[in-house]
């Protein structure tokens, strides 16, 4: 019998999939199509401190493999999430949920994040330090490792729960601020957040999305974000989660294979509503296919080639 | 909502870039006029959103534009091939606000949705008028259709070409009681600023997911953003604050 | 008639299709299938100071709508380059062609250069500083502003023909080496080169290429590609050539749009050998499609939306 | 090489994960056994490269073996559907130095290029004797059809389960003139260590386009880097300095 479950910052998962934030909602569109308990846990809806509207639509663009989102943090902010919200997630979700937080300074992090730290069914908060699609604030703490590590040092002074940041992709060297994070305390690492990109409209000459750029996400970017993880992975002594275009079961065992303790799966959700549980029906088989008894064994389980140039 | 994929019986032009398409497959789903289906195509990583014009008996009739390279696939698309879709999207049209003698108001591919809700209406006991409106003669398509539920149609051109000569706007009946509009937003905001009876829009936007989990296609209302995929894509005038 | 002249650094091109270094050899093979003297121009093989034999295979993995590739710098080395290679190439291409250079040092770059400047057959000089698959050199120089300065300022200093800068998207502030590169005394800049990537092979649990990572390329990184176009263009006043994952005559002109004053087409030619070709012959179609007399006047041509949240 | 789609007249399997398809077009670019096409399969991005078992009167004759997503993808395909491919890749074997009894070695999917091989070779009144090695009998594949065009063929398995025990290598012919291998590398580099004879070896890598131009598949040789692709991939036994 196959063993599907992970451990993630001290907290056991009956399986690594969850389904990335802002892919989820709360996860109630979910619940109405299968028991989303069979889940590991989901990350959800990135939340601020102050209800946002978020950008201008249009907001979704097509890609090749892909598509690009500029919805800007579009939430109810954390007092109705912590009133509305998690009350009615109980209804549906009984495991430790994934909450997803964002900012647009260290002050804003900060009191977000103690307020949600307070809430029994939270089991781990992703900080979102890479959201490509505000201004002033989310990317820019991202990709600055200084920056970052403040964000994670402020939130941590005041928070019991595990603290999990979420990088973006959109940097120079991701390992410095994957470094930095740890450093300040940060109990594991999530990558990638979407890579900025941009489409045209032929026939109107502008950009399709009204904010001009959006967030890349999709099969498109997974040999990107296969990329990081193993870099990250393998320069951090904590738990890593990646995410970024994984579709399959397949996919899901070539990021642990890079180091990934747990798989967010993203942009899947949104054109396949059943990715998440499919890929949870699919796991033991492929399993089998690939002789994996106990899937934490082959978290970082790939090794590399030595260079010989 | 749910996951079902469809047999394709008809696949036919009715203007130059529209066309219909009929596919065989469960339509338990769709409840109300003015919902969508989200369909998947080869080679195209996002679904595209497709109003349902008509769906009984396990028929579901789909009348779409070719503006893109999706839809264009889809035009490409053989009887007997198979379609995955996700139905019953959306809130649609509340027959039970219209009055006596309900008003349908559409333009362009805006019209189709307006065909099963003159259906429900009909069926209702109501005395439907329908105004559709196109750019020219060549564009028009479904008066037939609609007179022969027994609707009074009425066909504007903007150009002239066939009907009345002008906007939908242009040939508001007098005595309606309460209005239904499908078209693009131009046609709606006139609708808006020309009405002074109450009735719903049903607006359009580029979506992810379809089912109101990426809050992608969110419009503003007087409570706030709502999601057009699965608050809509129906609204009513009142939930709509548009400068006119 | 539609018109698809453009001018690149002083020179003209019949038409802004160039296919990329590294996937037209020196244009021989693709010459025995068609008159490459339609092309605008071509941007012929990657070439150092030395003959390199490139890295250990596999170099190539499949991707979703891409590949990866680390074949790094294979080349015979600049000598054998002006000794065979362009005499040859006089048999079958009659306009100016590309010459990509990279190298490990400022010395290389320049020693390098200063040969292939003196070439008659040579329009401009593409300076790789983004190589993302060999230690100790290429990229390195394309993701440090001031390290890609130093390059372009040696080179600058000892040539006369134009100097276009290849840039890495592997950065944060992909404007900010742009504008480096300008001051410098660049001509113009050409980007993206590759994304870097990884795929992991789930039988052998040993990373697909022998390298380890590789260079994305393909429709995949297409967005990104002209996301970063659309920057670089807007904040330089030289000449932008886009490229990345460019495919179709209708990925050109979106090109373009966001800024591109040429077009290089890389992974198509490895999959469809007659791709620029179709592209070309595709143009004035596409062209009278979207209203479009001078394809010149459409360089820059996409409106921005402003910001209004 | 040139582009070519052919029409698909035959997808079988011969063993539980190896298949046979043949093919309809012009097969005028297949001058020398030994040489490949690259296969083009929707919902991939690169080509996939198959050698070539047979090609005569305008039938292309593949045998490939399901290793992955895309092989899977070729397994799938109907009668009647259409394969895009490069043809005429590579440079084949050289029949002129055959001498009068040619010894082919082939090892699992690397029999199939022999078999055109012995056709040519066979056709020129060469004494033709094949080794052909597999794991295990249930592998076994074409050792009738070697025998029918009047081969002597040798089957080795190496589990001892059909034929004789162990590799190609423990059942090489004494007074064979030259030979041709074609197969996996622990197969070619015994080969490489246990002949005395001169030959020809046929060799494998992950390609980029196919055609010589990405560089993706070099090999070294005694004349410095080598394309598989262009320059192969065939090699002589003395352009290679394999350590054994």
């Amino acid at each position: 019998m196959a063993d599907l479950s992970v451990e993630l910052c001290g907290i056991k998962l009956d399986n690594p999939v969850i389904p990335a934030s802002g892919t989820f909602g709360f996860g109630a569109e979910f619940a109405e199509l299968y028991d989303i308990n069979v889940l590991g846990t989901f990350s959800f809806k990135g939340t601020t401190r102050q209800p946002r509207f978020g950008n201008p639509t249009p907001r979704i663009a097509e890609c090749p493999a892909g598509m690009l989102n500029s919805v800007g943090l579009q939430n109810p902010g954390v007092e109705h999430v912590i009133a509305e919200e998690l009350p009615r997630m109980k209804t549906y979700f009984c495991k430790p949920v994934m909450a997803n937080v964002s900012g647009f300074s260290v002050e804003d992090y900060a009191y977000t994040c103690a307020l949600l730290d307070a809430q029994d069914q939270i089991g781990w908060i992703e900080l979102n330090v890479s959201c490509p699609n505000v201004h002033g604030g989310g990317m820019s703490f991202g990709t600055d490792p200084e920056a970052a590590a403040g964000v994670v040092r402020a939130v941590k002074a005041i928070t019991k729960k595990p603290i999990i940041v979420k990088l973006s992709p959109n940097v120079t060297d991701i390992v410095a601020v994957a470094l930095a994070c740890e450093k300040a305390g940060a109990d594991g690492i999530s990558l990638i957040n979407t890579l900025l990109g941009m489409r045209i409209d032929l026939k109107t000459r502008r950009p399709v999305l009204a904010n001009n750029t959006g967030g890349l996400s999709g099969p498109a970017v997974f040999p990107v974000a296969l990329r990081m993880v193993w870099q990250v992975a393998h320069a951090v002594d904590i738990p890593v989660v990646g995410m970024g275009g994984v579709s399959s079961a397949d996919d899901m065992i070539e990021m642990m294979l890079a180091g990934a303790t747990a798989v967010e799966v993203g942009a899947a959700n949104l054109v396949d509503p059943y990715a998440c549980r499919d890929i949870i029906n699919e796991l033991p088989e492929t399993m089998r296919k690939y002789k994996i008894e106990k899937l934490s064994d082959i978290i970082k389980g790939a090794n590399s080639w030595e260079k010989t140039l | 909502m749910r996951d079902i994929t469809f047999e394709i019986s008809e696949n036919v032009p009715l203007t130059a870039n529209v066309r219909r398409m009929r596919l065989y497959g469960d339509t338990a789903d769709i409840t109300r006029a003015g919902q969508f289906v989200n369909v998947r195509l080869d080679g195209f990583y996002l679904r595209r959103p497709i109003s349902v014009c008509d769906a009984e008996n396990g028929v579901l009739t789909l009348i779409y534009k070719c503006v893109g390279a999706g839809t264009e696939r889809m035009s490409r698309m053989r009887t007997g091939e198979r379609l995955n879709v996700l139905t019953g999207l959306g809130n649609g049209y509340d027959i039970s606000l219209s009055g006596r003698r309900p008003l349908l108001l559409g333009g362009g591919v805006g019209v189709p949705p307006l065909y099963l809700l003159a259906k429900k209406l009909l069926a209702e006991g109501k005395d439907v008028s329908a105004v559709i409106g196109f750019n020219t003669a060549a564009e028009v398509f479904y008066e037939k259709e609609f007179a022969s539920l027994g609707c009074s149609v009425t066909v504007t051109t903007a150009d002239g070409s066939y009907g009345t000569k002008g906007f939908v706007t242009d040939a508001l009946p007098e005595d309606a009681t309460y209005f239904y509009a499908c078209g693009p937003m131009p046609m709606l905001k006139a609708v808006y600023a020309k009405t002074d009876i109450s009735g719903e829009f049903s607006l359009e936007e580029r979506m992810g997911c379809g089912f109101g989990v990426c809050v992608g296609c969110t419009c503003k209302t007087v409570t706030g953003g709502k999601r057009i995929c699965k608050d809509g894509p129906v609204f009513k005038k009142e939930e709509l604050e548009w400068q006119i």
